[in-house]
């Protein structure tokens, strides 16, 4: 058996241990995320079948709970622990040749710690380790934002680092006022001992711890970091940003709102403003000429979109939201590294620069197509499964209110077409123009997460069933407060 | 007139409906034109006898060349002569097409329009009358009825020479021969 | 019956054929004592065609011969689906509606057969042909709908057997209106003069027939003239009872009272074509946009009407 | 075997695009033994007992399910049929373009949607299937770049909008009644209150309606049929377009009933007769805009959307014979359609315009292509003894005679439109003075010829003998719930109207016989060239002397002002305000951080507030 704490020991090890090796091997280096990530992904692996008859719950430093810092491995944080370590895998490869031209061990580094900040954040079962594993989350990524050191990637991390703190402090706040209310951190305990959120008590830190996560979660409004922050990343740490680490903070609201606060009054407006966010997203969207930017604006929306599917709360709804998060991490990983791959042959992100793409590198060409075509709900695709679970739901609720709400989602869901439908478009059928390329090769190893990515989108897509039973369990545990109160404090 | 003899009918079909249904195609070749419209309107008409104006020389089996024929209208008239389908009669108005007229030293009209096409009779005059169009169809009818109305037999039959006459004047026609000309170039 | 069948077969194209050419040199002695001529004999077109079957004329090829040869067929067979008098060989199977797609054998036959002579006063002429055929076909089908709808029936047949029951349609209510719209696209259906701008020879040169010479012109004049006895034998069949005199009087059963009632309708095919002719006499020739401003106007008006009328009674 | 037919279908597309990479030819034939083994199997089907297969049992809580049916092998036989003749016909088209794995890959996978499409069981597999055809035909529609581009874009977002329409529609049914399978859902609709039938049947008529191209929804198409590559052009409008014929006659006749359907409000504002009148405009208007066209095959797609409205009139108008008659014209419009299509892409081919105004003349050249395409347009107009001639006698006579003459002049007055531009078609591009620069055309190679000889040949065999496809059909409309119709093999006997189509071939054969030995008995014609033509004695001029420019001018005068797409032009206005509608959003994005800041605290704030106010929570 595996302890969840290694999950986060190795890599957090590992991502210190690369300045020493640096010194050593240089050519090793590149190679430990790989490892660390593998590891992380095959430990996470081996836990699931356990965490779905039982959720394992470590305890650290050898106190019971509620006074001790505790990992609770579930089924939903196993599952998005091995989630989190497969594109994290994807990527490390990605990265292998990707990275030649820039020092690359503070990049790993940086790297690993983003990941083990968001395998933190699914595993803890504390609200204030949330917070130690956001902070480790987002200073990792404002560094990493501004990695090329060009002036839109500083610039961006700038606003990226004003917004995620004003973010990190309001969350940090609202985990104060808790405690002092409470005297708990423990996430099972605090879900036992809140009764409801109408009282102010209980309702001011909630609202400030969620809107402190929804600055990470990129929820209408807090989201104008995003598009800066995710176009001007390498296309790597976009990929992992917009795959893993706004999900990650969707999951802490989702976390902090089911689990904890029980807040099933709040759900509905989280639908609405998840139903905002979705058609704020894609109508900005529409009228990027900047690929990245687009992909960055299409990511607000999809996150909208799994808020509309958490907040529409019955069971199956939760399981779409998550399974839509699944999905949209897949699909976005696939888009950011496929795009990355022609931008790295163009070195321009415009999108008129991606012309005859389909010729010069068809693989990418085609992942960018199959992404695309996920993240529009085509079947038989894995965005279709996700798209299909938030509206069916929506619509089993059986009220004219969400009915609306569904078309809405939809409306955006064509929007959502529209932009993407027109990239394609311009990446196979256009002609190349005869404009020179910055590169005339890429690196081969760059295709290998493409093909694996792809693969994942399609075979999920026509099986959904392979994950659906674990997103169900998983589903299960976010909405119920009680068993998650037995499961971490014991039956005492 | 024997339009209305039973026999004649049955023995000579062909000549008695080449007789009694001439489809003129005229078009403005010279003066004589200004006769046509009195001739075929309600003075004289001469859709009576059958003779009625038609559009194209497809469907013509008389041409009439009235008046006198420049070397620029010659062309089309030699064209229009031979798109008409066989058996076809032509007839000359006036003067001019038989030997020149008052313009047979012109630089620019031809002298005798039969060196380039048959010509099945010549309405003589300057110019002729309608009545004179009329005797001179009754004349035709008298020609086909003794079967030397066949200018356009001696055109096939002579086609080299009328080619070669055509070819002087003009050098390259425009179109191929019509028929075949053997010892063309020998003449 | 089977007898009656036979001998409509038989006799109902020639009929048709006959009066076809019969009418057309009518058509051309009345115009001449319209314009105070003397006018050729009235079977100047028999002799016409006798000429043109023995003339040698060119061909333009494959589709120049069988197009023709497929607009006269089908023409001919058209007169099969139509009653003649008593004789309706083949008018009980698909009424109407197979006639209206029938009528275009004639004129689309003709214009592939023209098409390939290469001439553009062919496209022209068959240009302005199917814009003329628009523009009377939208009236004609509202009388044709007014028509079938009043008696409840896709059948000719039936409309003529209705009509020597309850008399003429065209002076019944609410049938009447129909017909005279019918009256007022008469001529534009047989294309004579103000209607005659698709073969008009002065300008376009004869338009589709341009390029026919020998049999060719007289395949296309029997189709003209057959075509035109279509037109006014629809007219009659569906307005003037067919066969069917006004008034009490009955044709008699039997050979005889088909030969009358033949008769009788070749009678009535013959007045409705001279006052078409006098119109086509005393009247110049409009532009084809002229033409259909005008087909469009009052003929389409009163047909509407006609068939508001007869749908909400 | 259903099961087997849609893993061929797909399998096939996979493996022919693998196989392309190794060898072209191979890959060629590969692709045409999937599909003539796919047909063989669906005609293997013909008139077996409906059942249904569950092929993948727990699609998201669903059992997938097959399913055939009288109605669904008719439409899935005509599918491979065509399929099998299209891809005979891409051999050669196809050859010499640099994707032409892509297009074997897509073209098999649209095929194999449509396979899907028409098997499919239960309403979750035919919107999985049905999608899987829409993006493929989307990639397809702007294979050929340049103007493709908006097009295959106009086509992806309407029919995305289609499709969001029938998931609703789909999942509500589910919510409703947790079923989605066929053969279920009848017996529930049956109790349902008439509002929420009429619900469900405008989303399914907004999905069906658009991938149908019926007035409103036409748009997408013109641009989409004119810009595709030829081969799927006819694919396009033979097969893909009548999908949505296939999912009306579905949705209102299997899944609701007939006598829902028929018994949904009053009049003529039932909702059948709404539907039918819009099928009578989509009949009318796009005829006439079709006439108008200069582009070839721009001419050919709107005569799609016409005919498509003959289609839509017949199955929305609720008689048997109407519905009959709606499926036949069905599979006549997948005949000639397709024939038309791709002769007009081998015309394209050869001359590489398919300008109207620029052609001229083939007929010289390419008799045998003449020849097709004279079929195609005849069954188009439906002049007797070819096909379309039957549906469409069958839809004028129920129209007539269940008293809707206005229906019945929308639909032959449109058929007069459908001669108009059928014979400048025919007139244009092969008529007239060959131009210079089409001397030199070629022949095109056998596998061009043959699926478009075959397509003719069909053309006049079911024109003559309609009862072999009308006792089909007659199935079918007996299945649904219809009196059977009187079927014999030379058509349809009533007591209202009989058509014999052999008595029109015997009389057209005897009377043609009896006039073309006059002819020939008659004098002997010369041969002559075609530059002996009647020019009033002048020479014949080189280069231009035809008349194909602005054919209808006249018409066109008087009617153009009338036709204008306001349609579109509605549709481009929405457009534009999503477009304004989406500027302004973006600049919530200001650049600013303070701007950010202030929202982050401005939305703490509001919640506070509101929470303070009102107290929802």
């Amino acid at each position: 058996m595996v302890n969840p704490a290694l999950l986060l020991a190795v890599p957090l090890a590992l991502a210190f241990l690369i300045p020493l090796v640096r010194l050593v091997a240089r050519g090793v280096v590149k190679w430990i995320p790989v490892f660390a990530m593998a590891f992380n992904f095959i430990a996470s692996v081996l836990i699931i079948p356990r965490a779905l008859e039982e959720a394992i719950v470590t305890e650290i430093g050898g106190f019971p709970a509620p006074f001790c810092i505790n990992l609770v491995a579930g089924p939903l944080g196993s599952i998005l622990s091995s989630f989190i370590a497969l594109i994290g895998l994807l990527v490390a490869i990605y990265s292998f040749d990707y990275l030649r031209e820039v020092p690359t061990a503070k990049y790993y580094t940086m790297y690993l710690l983003l990941l083990t900040g968001a395998t933190g954040i699914v595993l803890t079962g504390d609200i204030f380790n949330l917070f130690v594993f956001f902070e480790i989350l987002c200073i990792s990524s404002y560094s990493l934002v501004a990695y090329q050191g060009n002036k839109a990637g500083i610039e961006a991390s700038v606003k990226y680092l004003v917004q995620g703190s004003i973010g990190s402090s309001l969350l940090l706040l609202g985990i104060g006022l808790i405690y002092g209310q409470y005297g708990t951190l423990n996430m099972g305990d605090l879900a036992g001992k809140i009764e409801g959120i109408s009282s102010p008590s209980a309702f001011v830190p909630l609202v400030l711890m969620i809107t402190g996560l929804g600055v990470e979660a990129a929820i209408f409004p807090l989201n104008a970091w995003l598009p800066d922050a995710h176009s001007s990343a390498p296309s790597s740490i976009s990929a992992v940003l917009s795959g893993v680490a706004i999900g990650v903070g969707l999951y802490s609201i989702a976390r902090i709102l089911f689990t904890v606060f029980g807040g099933t009054a709040l759900l509905e407006t989280l639908a609405v403003i998840g139903l905002l966010t979705l058609l704020v997203g894609e109508l900005s969207a529409l009228s990027q000429d900047d690929v990245k930017r687009l992909l960055a604006y299409s990511s607000i929306g999809q996150m909208g979109l799994i808020a509309f599917g958490l907040g529409l709360a019955t069971g199956e709804g939760v399981t779409g939201g998550l399974f839509q998060l699944l999905s949209h991490g897949l699909s976005k990983a696939l888009l950011f590294l496929s795009v990355g791959y022609m931008i790295y042959r163009s070195g321009s992100k415009k999108i008129s620069d991606l012309q005859g793409s389909w010729k010069r590198t068809p693989v990418a060409s085609l992942g960018f197509a199959v992404g695309a075509f996920s993240l529009v709900g085509l079947p038989p695709f894995i965005g279709f499964p996700g798209k299909f679970l938030i509206v069916r739901s929506a619509l089993l609720k059986g009220e004219l209110f969400y009915t609306v709400l569904v078309a809405f989602v939809l409306f955006a869901t064509v929007v959502e077409g529209g932009y993407f439908f027109r990239v394609v478009q311009i990446i196979f059928f256009k002609g190349t123009g005869g404009r020179r390329l910055k590169r005339e090769v890429a690196p081969v190893s760059g295709l290998i997460p493409l093909v694996v990515l792809m693969l994942l989108i399609l075979i999920v897509g026509v099986y959904p069933g392979l994950i659906t039973g674990l997103i169900d369990s998983a589903a299960a545990e976010l909405t119920a407060r009680s068993s998650y109160f037995t499961l971490v404090m014991g039956s005492t | 007139m024997d339009r209305r003899q039973l026999i004649k009918w049955l023995k000579e079909p062909l000549k008695m409906s080449n007789k009694y249904s001439l489809h003129v195609v005229y078009f403005c070749t010279g003066c004589g034109i200004i006769e046509i419209p009195p001739s075929i309107t309600a003075r004289w008409d001469a859709e009576r006898f059958g003779v009625k104006p038609v559009a194209t020389p497809r469907q013509a089996n008389l041409f009439l060349i009235t008046g006198y024929v420049s070397l620029k209208t010659l062309k089309p008239i030699i064209r229009t002569y031979e798109q008409m389908p066989a058996p076809k009669y032509t007839v000359a108005f006036g003067s001019c097409p038989i030997d020149g007229g008052m313009y047979w030293d012109s630089y620019n009209t031809i002298n005798h329009l039969d060196k380039y096409i048959p010509i099945d009779g010549y309405i003589a005059g300057c110019m002729p009358r309608p009545e004179a169009v009329f005797a001179g169809i009754t004349h035709l009818w008298t020609l086909i009825d003794e079967g030397k109305a066949d200018g356009y037999k001696k055109y096939r039959r002579n086609y080299s020479q009328y080619r070669s006459n055509q070819e002087r004047l003009y050098g390259e026609l425009g179109w191929p021969p019509r028929f075949e000309t053997e010892g063309l170039e020998n003449e | 019956m089977v007898g009656m069948k036979i001998a409509g077969i038989i006799f109902s194209p020639i009929i048709g054929v006959i009066t076809g050419l019969l009418l057309t040199g009518a058509a051309r002695k009345m115009v001449a004592r319209v314009e105070w001529r003397y006018g050729p004999p009235i079977l100047q077109p028999v002799i016409d065609l006798i000429k043109l079957f023995f003339q040698r004329p060119p061909s333009h090829g494959k589709t120049f011969d069988y197009g023709l040869i497929a607009s006269l067929a089908g023409s001919i067979v058209l007169v099969l689906f139509l009653p003649v008098g008593r004789l309706c060989p083949l008018s009980e199977g698909g009424g109407l509606l197979l006639i209206t797609y029938l009528i275009l054998i004639g004129p689309l036959g003709m214009a592939l057969s023209g098409g390939e002579g290469a001439n553009p006063y062919v496209s022209i002429g068959i240009s302005r042909k199917l814009i003329l055929s628009l523009g009377y076909e939208v009236t004609l089908l509202l009388i044709l709908l007014s028509v079938m709808s009043e008696y409840d029936t896709i059948s000719i047949f039936n409309v003529v057997r209705a009509q020597s029951e309850n008399g003429w349609s065209l002076f019944s209510w609410p049938l009447v209106i129909p017909g005279l719209a019918y009256l007022l696209i008469l001529p534009a259906i047989l294309g004579v003069k103000p209607f005659d701008v698709a073969s008009a020879p002065q300008e376009i040169s004869s338009g589709p027939h341009v390029e026919y010479g020998g049999k060719y012109l007289a395949l296309s004049k029997l189709e003209g003239g057959l075509s035109e006895f279509i037109g006014i034998a629809l007219f009659v069949n569906l307005f003037l009872g067919g066969w069917s005199i006004p008034g009490s009087l009955h044709l008699p059963a039997g050979v005889l009272g088909v030969f009358l009632g033949v008769l009788v309708f070749l009678a009535k095919v013959a007045f409705v074509f001279s006052l078409n002719v006098t119109v086509s006499a005393s009247f110049p020739r409009l532009r084809v946009e002229q033409a259909v401003k005008y087909l469009w106007s009052w003929p389409a008006f009163i047909g509407l009407v006609g068939l508001i009328i007869v749908s909400a009674l | 075997m259903l099961e087997a037919i849609l893993v061929v279908a797909f399998g096939g597309a996979l493996v022919s695009y693998f196989l392309g990479r190794w060898t072209s030819r191979i890959r060629d034939y590969f692709a045409l033994g999937v599909w003539i083994a796919i047909l063989g199997m669906t005609s293997y089907l013909h008139q077996i007992e409906p059942k249904i297969s569950t092929f993948y049992p727990g699609f998201l809580g669903y059992d997938l399910s097959l399913r055939i049916t009288s109605l669904s092998w008719l439409f899935a036989v005509t599918v491979a049929a065509v399929s099998v003749l299209v891809i005979i016909y891409s051999f050669r088209y196809i050859k010499g373009h640099e994707k032409r794995n892509l297009f074997y890959f897509l073209l098999l996978l649209v095929n194999g949607g449509m396979m899907g499409i028409t098997l499919s069981g239960d309403l979750l597999s035919f919107y999985i299937f049905w999608e899987i055809a829409s993006w493929s035909t989307f990639l397809l529609i702007s294979f050929n770049r340049g103007k493709a581009l908006p097009a295959g874009l106009r086509y992806v977002v309407m029919s995305v909008i289609g499709s969001a329409a029938m998931l609703v529609a789909t999942l509500s049914l589910y919510s409703s009644y947790g079923t989605l399978a066929l053969s279920d859902l009848s017996t529930h609709l049956a109790t349902a209150g008439g509002g929420y039938v009429i619900f469900i049947f405008l989303l399914f008529f907004v999905s069906f309606g658009v991938k149908n191209a019926i007035v409103p929804f036409h748009t997408w198409l013109p641009p989409a049929h004119s810009e595709a590559p030829a081969p799927f052009s006819a694919v396009l409008s033979g097969l893909l377009v009548k999908m949505g014929t296939y999912g009306l006659i579905l949705i209102f006749y299997l899944i609701a009933g007939m006598k829902i359907f028929l018994g949904l409000g009053t009049g003529i504002w039932s909702f059948h007769y709404i539907i039918s009148a819009l099928a009578g405009v989509t009949i009318v208007v796009p005829s006439f805009i079709a006439v108008l066209q200069d582009d070839a095959k721009k001419t050919l797609a709107w005569s799609t959307v016409g005919q498509a409205g003959y289609i839509v009139l017949g199955v929305s108008f609720g008689t048997g014979l109407a519905l009959a008659a709606g499926i036949f014209h069905f599979l006549n419009h997948a005949m000639f359609k397709s024939l038309l299509f791709m002769s007009i892409g081998t015309v394209e081919r050869k001359t590489s315009t398919r300008d109207l105004n620029e052609l001229g003349g083939l007929v010289k050249r390419t008799p045998v292509l003449f020849v097709v395409t004279l079929v195609g347009a005849a069954g188009l107009i439906g002049i007797p003894l070819t096909n379309g001639f039957f549906s469409k006698w069958m839809l004028y006579k129920t129209l007539i005679l269940e008293g809707n003459p206005f229906l019945a002049f929308a639909a032959l007055v449109g058929t007069w439109g459908t001669v108009l531009y059928s014979y400048r078609l025919i007139h244009n591009v092969f008529f007239g003075q060959l131009p210079e620069k089409y001397r030199d055309v070629t022949r095109t190679s056998f596998s061009t010829y043959l699926p478009m000889v075959i397509l003719s040949i069909a053309i006049v065999f079911f024109g003559v003998f309609p009862g072999f496809l009308l006792g089909e059909i007659n199935v079918v409309t007996t299945s649904l719930g219809f009196t059977p119709l009187d079927v014999q093999l030379w058509g349809i006997s009533s007591d209202s109207g009989t058509v014999n189509t052999l008595n029109i071939l015997a009389a057209l054969a005897v009377v043609g016989v009896m006039v073309w030995y006059l002819f020939r008995s008659s004098a002997e014609t010369t041969e002559v060239s075609q530059e002996d033509s009647y020019t009033a004695g002048a020479p014949v001029p080189q280069g231009r002397f035809t008349y194909t420019a602005d054919f209808y001018r006249p018409l066109e005068k008087i009617i153009r002002p009338y036709l204008k797409d306001r349609i579109e032009d509605f549709y481009g206005m929405l457009v534009g305000f999503v477009g304004v509608l989406s500027d302004t959003v973006r600049r919530i994005y200001t650049g600013y951080v303070g701007t950010y800041v202030a929202y982050i605290l401005a939305l703490l704030a509001a919640v506070l507030l509101v929470q303070l106010g009102w107290k929802p929570w």
